[in-house]
């Protein structure tokens, strides 16, 4: 798939005859662009530190793209040269290491962050130095930066289907909140927050507990006291194995208390261990058992590369096509040069067809449109999509078009 | 029983002691006096494994053991009363004792049993004392369990630094006729250093003097230049 | 005579005066990256300065240099926040659910008012701990892991705080703020806050070294040896420790200062207990008690760390571990401190020295994990 | 009142655990004046080997449910963060005796290399080891509330092991010759102590019980390379508070943490209970200077 | 407060007990000192006299019993470093001193023990200075001035710290056994110096060499289970049958009788 921008070089014009930002961007857009026959892009994920245990395989996953992009010819007929630098679940480390791939090696890319916190640190770097940054995970929104491109799902494709579903299939009632001690829970639930008034749904409580946080006992007694019908999970990491498993052991099943999590994918189940959260439910865009052709070569591909013990998962397939999207925005620019690639997004005809289906850059905001999709977890650790939003929803960020964000998305955007 | 050939030693670059010739006969009791920073110390604590050599050879009953590890000599019966005492300060004095037979493996039950009889008769203040943290013991009660512990397996060489410092003027008695029995008997070999001359000489049986970090002046009871030994014990 | 004296002090300050050359001269031959990188380990050599004061020096171990360093930056960054938000709110509080600026914020506004509290809180709250543990005559672990907590409450107490300090982003996207009229961004901006971080670190070595030279620091040997021995002299430890404590925190804060528009972030991870542990590291590695060394070690340390990381991202961990390991081993005493021994360790080694072949090593416990252990029998 | 012991429960459970990763931390550093910052890594070799155990293992005990192969993956776990320890004091810690410093960058440096050597050996993500059948559920305390009993397993080990460490310590002859040997090595050599052998095997000990809390924390908790830094700063937190070198200290340290944070966190949040639980530490040890339990002497 | 009947006392305890976990080890002591005395304690070892100077330097608080120094300072209720700021000084059992520095730092460091921090940013002044050099070649220490005095042997050591209490010029000299392993002409030295030193302040030590005390003692005090025994010139008290009981022994003085 994805032809449809390609060898569209026509209005493509050198870096250098654009305005950039900042000499040293320009410089490296210079290296990128002419020198030798190859392509610099980067790659910038935590490989150590407590983030590496989900980082990593979206590491893989951006690789194993470019590897196929390169087996196919590369992009403007040049192979991709990844360089990849470890962000080490540290945020200062990843706006250091932004800035060391944009001004010291010259890529034309970067692929990489999982944490928003990594993401708003590397963001200024990203915008002060003209640098471009496809970021592959699901998000708080409120961002819509020119320097990045999202591919994960913000507000409007994850977390507000996910506690729709909750209240309108579920039959829920009083919802609890859980999540880590961080921008994206803490943002995440105040819109779930006016989503529930918006429903007229209880909110049976919130909490947050410290990144890594094992211990829910307390929690999980305050759970117990409150009653409500179901959770949304917004933990992120190694929090939720230690949740899980000391939930079940409270007694509760999902028959009791369904668990709607959505930093739960599938690599997260193998760590819970299936046994221990089979039959909650995950709100993504993507699934390993998502049913497209290009998801069975994705995933026959992904695991011929790294294993066949591994799995998929969204942020992994949204770090996969990421690559794409950039090729394909390349192949229209005819050029490596962050405003011509900005340039061509902006045409609105960058799409793809990943294995999620169908992905097209939003020419506003830069975001993707992309299918919604509830699932709920077997035992053998895969996912199954029980609720699907069946076409591609349009993102929007700042929740312009949700009536009941209004007073909400006005305080909490600029 | 123990000889030194030429040991010297160092400490980082600085010689402290050269060249010393020195032995312990068996059943004696060797004194060995100096001043203040000579090297006695030094010297003891070479003979007991805890500085390496910088040359020379150490021989005991006839086995050179200038390269055994510490805890092999101890095994070997050697004992050693450092001076500062040594103790395990969170031990209780019971189990400081316990410690003494550490290098005793082939002592039986009532065998170790008599022995602490033995030494609780000597420092009747142990026996007080023995279910007492250590380190909470007053100096001289240190000193005496220092003693005490080493006393109590019977090594075959003793060795002394200064083992009456900080003990009660009765208590010293007693341990300078222990320490006349014990030559009496002949059984154990004892390397003795002490600033008390009179103590030195009232149970010594050969002497020797250092002077930075060399013997200078050694003899019997007999031959012992007593004259020169308190001009080189003099400042 | 003369020539001699020349050669002591060209051993006393030759080195110095060398790096403080070469640093200088940095801007002309290092790419734009590579010197906002140098100025940023710049800053950690300047706390590693006020660690090696308090701890190689005072023998105080303290965990929790990543604090004052942290609150430092966060009195500047919040300045520069304001700044770069020009007139409205800051974008977290936005999303936090803020309406206005919290009251503690406004004095920020004005950029002397956020130096002074940049430098005087952590100095304040370093006197106030310092105070009552020392106090308290709390020593050696003890003495540590009350910072490593009060390091790790206040980063856990920073990430809950969200709508007033960022949370676990910490304050970033300072890029638009204005410094005399530039951005902060700016090439000439970001020189002048390197050359201030040279200036800033050479006077803090300076005044590093002025102290131990005097007899206050003989003094704080004093007190790493024998605590009792100086209470006993007459000396009041309590009012020495917290003279140290404060200026080293002082130290740390002045590096945040520094940091902070250099990196253009600061966030709660750079001021828990990993960073803080990573200081003492830096000591280590280059050399207690040798202030150089505590220069030398930042540097080569991060540079280490920086290098691995780039040249095998996956596993470089293992490099930088074994680099530890192998800094201990071969030089005990860190790297600066067994180079001046070396000349004495060949003399030694010519004349084969033997050394105490018990385990009984130097008699100068760091961290006195049992301080009674070496307390002396009165 | 159901609420109520279960509350207390959950105090005496997060207490067992706590003890149970700061026991062996208490060994290397009470008695060693070893730092060791490498005793999380040693936590997480625990856990790697109850993973081990289920894959390699489990078919042959009668499967994964049976929970046999559990059992056996306790005492090996122990051996196996114990024969690691023993190799890295041999090799690493018995030349920084008497530099507690220069053992934590090192012990930090080796934290550094399983770290990533787990990561380079069972990947990056998080694994999973499936608990024994017969720990699933709880006792019903009415009301609905479970006490669970990996929970209760979990204090039942910890019981155990305190025993076992008491009786080792201060009722056998080699607990003894150890305790000499950490208060005045010098001196214990002299009086016979092969002082090298009682390094190796107290420091393996050490390891060997975080290794028993590595495999004790796969029921409740994550297993991946960074499973140890969860634990090593509160580890600290225990031993320090408790007092250096004291066992019963440590113990009481535990339980009060335990307790403390349970009883503060169901007041308020878990945030605010941590930070109350490290504010109480501080000004406690301003009261208490050298912990709970601090051994006197003169 | 303790009535000061008779002004000349430097030292007035009443009553003073201190006790570990119910042991006591001071039971009740009374003592007094007079300006300028060069005063012996003697007992058993484990009779509380080293407690007794841990409770004049406020290193121990006693439980019980009040103690005045001066005529004025109220020793339990004032800061270690206090008291020795009003001119107690003291020597422990065992030599205590900074050992990463050299000898002459050592001194300096106890002689600028009234100065503040500003005041130890400078210089040591010249009069201290001479201070040190004149202690320095009393005790024979001036040609290891430069030397760490962690290398220092045993004897070494006690001198030095002895010769840190020196340049303080204390009113009161606590000393812990000072003589402990020293040759007889260095004891005979040490004694002389504390007669010297008696001329101007006074002086306590606690000794168990009884011919050290014998020979320069005037006044000596025994202390027994944490009591006073008895106190008195020193033939006296080595006559009495009580001390010859608890602390001499029958042989020696038998000996010394022959
Ligand atoms: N650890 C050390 N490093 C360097 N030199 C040392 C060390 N220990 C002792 N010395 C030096 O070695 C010399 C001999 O010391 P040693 O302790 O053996 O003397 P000594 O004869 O036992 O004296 P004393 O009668 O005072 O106990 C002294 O000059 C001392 O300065
Ligand atoms: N912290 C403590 N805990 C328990 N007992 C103690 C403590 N300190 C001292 N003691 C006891 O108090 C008694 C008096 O001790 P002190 O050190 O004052 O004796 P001393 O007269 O100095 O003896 P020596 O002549 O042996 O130095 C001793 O029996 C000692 O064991
Ligand atoms: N965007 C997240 N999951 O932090
Ligand atoms: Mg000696
Ligand atoms: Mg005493």
């Amino acid at each position: 798939g994805g032809s449809s921008a390609s060898n569209n070089a026509a209005e493509s014009s050198p870096a250098e005859a654009e305005p950039a930002a900042s000499t040293p961007a320009a410089a490296a857009e210079s290296a990128a662009g002419e020198g030798g026959d190859t392509i610099k892009v980067g790659i910038l994920h935590s490989l150590s530190g407590t983030m590496a245990i989900s980082e990593v395989s979206v590491k893989d996953a951006t690789l194993l793209a470019i590897q196929e992009i390169n087996a196919n010819g590369g992009v403007l007929g040049k192979q991709l040269e990844p360089i990849i630098e470890d962000g080490a679940s540290d945020w200062p480390t990843f706006a250091e290491k932004a800035r060391k791939l944009i001004q010291q090696d010259g890529v034309a890319v970067v692929f990489g962050c999982w944490t928003s916190a990594s993401r708003k640190a590397v963001l200024p770097v990203f915008e002060e130095l003209n640098g471009l940054l496809f970021y592959p995970v699901q998000y708080e929104g409120l961002e819509a930066s020119p320097n990045i491109f999202y591919t994960g799902a913000e507000p409007t494709q994850q977390i507000i289907p996910g506690v729709d579903y909750l209240v309108n299939e579920l039959g829920a009632q009083s919802i609890y909140l859980l999540g880590s001690d961080y921008v994206f829970p803490r943002t995440a639930n105040l819109i779930i927050k006016a989503q529930l008034e918006h429903l007229g749904v209880t909110l049976a409580g919130e909490e947050y507990v410290p990144l890594g946080g094992t211990e829910f006992s307390t929690i999980i007694s305050k759970i117990q006291e409150a009653q409500p019908d179901a959770i949304f999970n917004t933990l992120n990491g190694d929090s939720n194995v230690a949740f899980f498993k000391q939930f079940k052991d409270a007694g509760f099943t999902a028959e009791t208390l369904p668990v709607m999590s959505v930093s739960v994918a599938e690599e997260e189940v193998r760590g819970i261990g299936p046994e221990n959260i089979a039959g909650h439910y995950t709100a993504w865009n993507y699934y390993q058992t998502t049913d497209t052709p290009e998801n069975e070569a994705f995933v026959a591909a992904y695991k011929a590369a790294y294993g066949e013990d591994r799995v998929t998962s969204d942020p992994i397939e949204a770090g996969y096509f990421g690559v794409y999207l950039w090729k394909e925005m390349v192949e229209k620019a005819g050029s490596v040069a962050v405003d011509d690639v900005r340039a061509a997004a902006q045409s609105g005809e960058i799409t793809f067809q990943a294995p999620e289906g169908l992905v097209k850059v939003d020419p506003e905001n830069q975001h993707t449109w992309k299918i919604v999709r509830i699932g709920k977890i077997n035992e053998s650790g895969l996912i199954d999509e029980v609720w699907s939003s069946g076409e591609a929803v349009r993102p929007d960020p700042f929740l312009q078009n949700i009536e009941w964000a209004a007073g909400l998305a006005e305080g909490l955007s600029q | 029983m123990l000889e030194l050939h030429q040991v010297s030693v160092n400490y980082g670059e600085s010689p402290i002691l050269r060249d010393i010739h020195l032995q312990v006969p068996s059943g004696q009791v060797v004194c060995l006096m100096g001043r203040n920073g000579v090297g006695k110390t030094t010297l003891m604590k070479s003979i007991m494994g805890l500085l390496k050599l910088r040359s020379g050879d150490i021989h005991f009953e006839g086995e050179r053991v200038t390269h055994w590890r510490t805890s092999q000599r101890a095994r070997a019966g050697f004992g050693y009363v450092p001076q500062g005492r040594g103790i395990f300060p969170y031990l209780t004095v019971y189990e400081n004792l316990l410690m003494g037979f550490e290098a005793a493996e082939n002592m039986g039950r009532e065998e170790r049993e008599a022995a602490l009889e033995e030494v609780y008769s000597l420092f009747p203040v142990l026996k007080e004392m023995r279910h007492r943290v250590a380190g909470t013991l007053s100096g001289g009660q240190q000193q005496q369990l220092a003693f005490a512990r080493v006393l109590i397996r019977r090594p075959k060489l003793l060795l002394l630094d200064e083992p009456t410092e900080g003990i009660q003027p009765s208590i010293m008695l007693e341990i300078e006729e222990l320490i006349l029995a014990l030559r009496e008997r002949g059984e154990m070999s004892i390397l003795l250093v002490e600033q008390f001359l009179d103590f030195a000489l009232n149970v010594g049986s050969y002497f020797y003097v250092m002077e930075t970090g060399a013997i200078v002046l050694e003899g019997d009871a007999g031959n012992f230049d007593r004259a020169a030994a308190r001009e080189y014990l003099a400042v | 005579m003369d020539k001699k004296k020349l050669a002591r002090l060209i051993g006393q300050w030759g080195s110095f005066t060398v790096l403080m050359l070469v640093l200088l001269a940095a801007p002309l031959f290092l790419s734009d990256f590579r010197l906002i990188q140098l100025g940023k380990f710049l800053t950690f050599a300047i706390i590693a300065l006020g660690l090696d004061l308090i701890w190689g020096y005072g023998g105080m171990l303290s965990l929790g240099q990543g604090l004052f360093f942290g609150l430092g930056a966060y009195g500047f960054a919040m300045y520069l926040k304001l700044q770069a938000s020009g007139g409205k709110l800051p974008d977290f509080m936005f999303w936090s659910g803020l309406k206005e600026l919290p009251w503690f914020w406004v004095p920020f506004q004005s950029p002397v008012f956020a130096l002074a509290a940049a430098l005087l809180v952590p100095g304040l709250l370093a006197g106030i701990l310092g105070y009552f543990v020392f106090r308290s005559r709390v020593k050696g672990v003890y003495f540590s892991i009350i910072t490593q907590a009060l390091t790790l409450l206040t980063s856990i107490w920073f990430v809950g705080q969200q709508a007033y300090t960022g949370g676990t982003n910490g304050i970033t996207n300072l890029g638009s703020a204005q410094i005399f009229g530039h951005s902060l961004q700016s090439p000439p901006v970001q020189r002048g806050f390197y050359l201030a971080t040279v200036v800033a670190l050479a006077g803090v070595y300076l005044l590093c070294r002025w102290l131990t030279g005097a007899r206050f620091g003989r003094l704080l040997v004093a007190l790493r040896d024998n605590e009792e021995r100086v209470r006993f002299l007459g000396y009041d430890p309590v009012r020495l420790k917290v003279v140290v404590f404060v200026l080293s925190a002082m130290i740390a804060a002045l590096a945040g200062i520094l940091f902070v528009p250099q990196v253009g972030i600061i966030s709660p991870s750079s001021m828990g207990v990993v960073p803080s542990i990573e200081m003492v590291v830096w000591v280590a590695v280059g050399g207690r008690g040798t202030l150089l060394g505590a220069v030398v070690g930042a540097l080569l340390v991060s540079y280490g760390r920086s290098y691995f990381s780039e040249s095998y991202p996956d596993i470089w961990q293992i490099f930088l571990g074994a680099l530890f390991i192998g800094s201990v081993l071969l030089f005990p005493q860190g790297i600066v401190g067994s180079l001046a021994a070396l000349p004495q360790r060949v003399k030694g080694l010519l004349s084969r020295r033997p050394s105490p072949a018990g385990g009984e090593a130097g008699n100068e416990p760091l961290i006195q994990v049992t301080a009674t252990h070496a307390e002396g029998r009165s | 009142m159901d609420a109520l012991i279960l509350q207390a429960f959950n105090g005496i459970s997060l207490g067992s655990i706590l003890l149970l990763v700061s026991l062996g931390l208490a060994f290397a550093f009470g008695l060693m004046n070893v730092i060791n910052m490498a005793h999380g890594e040693f936590i997480m070799v625990g856990a790697y080997v109850a993973y081990v155990f289920q894959l390699l293992l489990a078919p042959a005990m009668g499967g994964v449910e049976a929970g046999l192969w559990f059992l056996a993956a306790i005492p090996a776990a122990f051996l196996v963060a114990a024969l690691l320890g023993g190799l890295m004091e041999t090799t690493l810690v018995r030349h920084l005796y008497g530099r507690p410093l220069d053992t934590l960058l090192a012990t930090w440096g080796v934290g550094l290399i399983l770290q990533q050597a787990a990561r380079s050996i069972f990947g990056a993500p998080n694994v999973n080891v499936v608990s024994p059948a017969w720990l699933n559920g709880g006792a019903d305390i009415g009301a609905g509330f479970l006490l669970p009993y990996k929970r209760i397993f979990i204090i039942g080990l910890v019981l155990l092991v305190v025993v076992a460490m008491y009786l080792y310590l201060y009722r056998t002859s080699q607990g003894r010759r150890l305790r000499a040997v950490m208060q005045n090595r010098e001196m214990a050599s002299c009086l016979g102590v092969r002082s090298r052998w009682v390094d190796a095997t107290t420091f393996a000990l050490g390891t060997g019980l975080a290794g028993v809390a590595g495999c004790a924390l796969t029921l409740i908790g994550p297993i991946g390379p960074s499973l140890g830094t969860f634990y090593i700063v509160d580890a600290f937190m225990v031993v320090v508070l408790g007092g250096v070198g004291s066992l019963p200290g440590t113990i009481l340290a535990a339980t009060a943490i335990g307790v403390t944070n349970t009883v503060l966190e169901l007041g308020t949040t878990a945030t605010v209970g941590k930070v109350l639980v490290l504010l109480a530490v501080i000004v406690f040890l301003q009261w208490k200077p050298s912990g709970l339990a601090a051994l006197q002497t003169r | 407060m303790p009535q000061t009947t008779n002004a000349k006392a430097i030292l007035e305890l009443e009553e003073v007990t201190v006790s570990f976990d119910g042991f006591k080890a001071l039971d009740g002591l009374n003592f007094r000192m007079a300006y300028g005395e060069l005063r012996f304690v003697i007992g058993p070892n484990g009779a509380g006299k080293t407690t007794l100077l841990d409770v004049l330097t406020g290193k121990t608080r006693p439980q019980r019993g009040t103690v005045l120094f001066d005529g004025r300072v109220n020793v339990t209720r004032t800061p270690e470093h206090e008291l020795v700021r009003q001119g107690i000084a003291r020597k422990f059992q065992t030599p205590t001193i900074f050992p990463s520095l050299t000898v002459y730092e050592n001194l300096e460091a106890a002689a600028g023990f009234r100065e503040g921090v500003v005041g130890l940013m400078g210089r040591l002044d010249p009069e201290r200075q001479e201070r040190i050099e004149e202690v320095l070649e009393l005790v024979a220490l001036r040609p290891r001035a430069a030397v760490r005095a962690g290398v220092l042997a045993h004897g070494e050591k006690q001198w030095l710290e002895m010769a840190m209490l020196l340049v303080q010029e204390p009113k009161l000299l606590l000393l812990d056994e000072p003589v402990a392993g020293m040759t007889r002409a260095e004891r005979n030295r040490t004694g002389e110096l504390l007669q010297a030193i008696a001329s101007r302040c006074s002086v306590l030590v606690v000794e168990h060499d009884m011919e050290f005390v014998r020979n320069f003692a005037s006044r000596v005090t025994v202390l027994h289970l944490g009591r006073l025994l008895t106190e008195g010139p020193v033939a006296q008290v080595q006559a009495d049958p009580r001390v010859i009981e608890v602390y001499i022994g029958r042989s020696y003085q038998a000996e010394i009788a022959a």
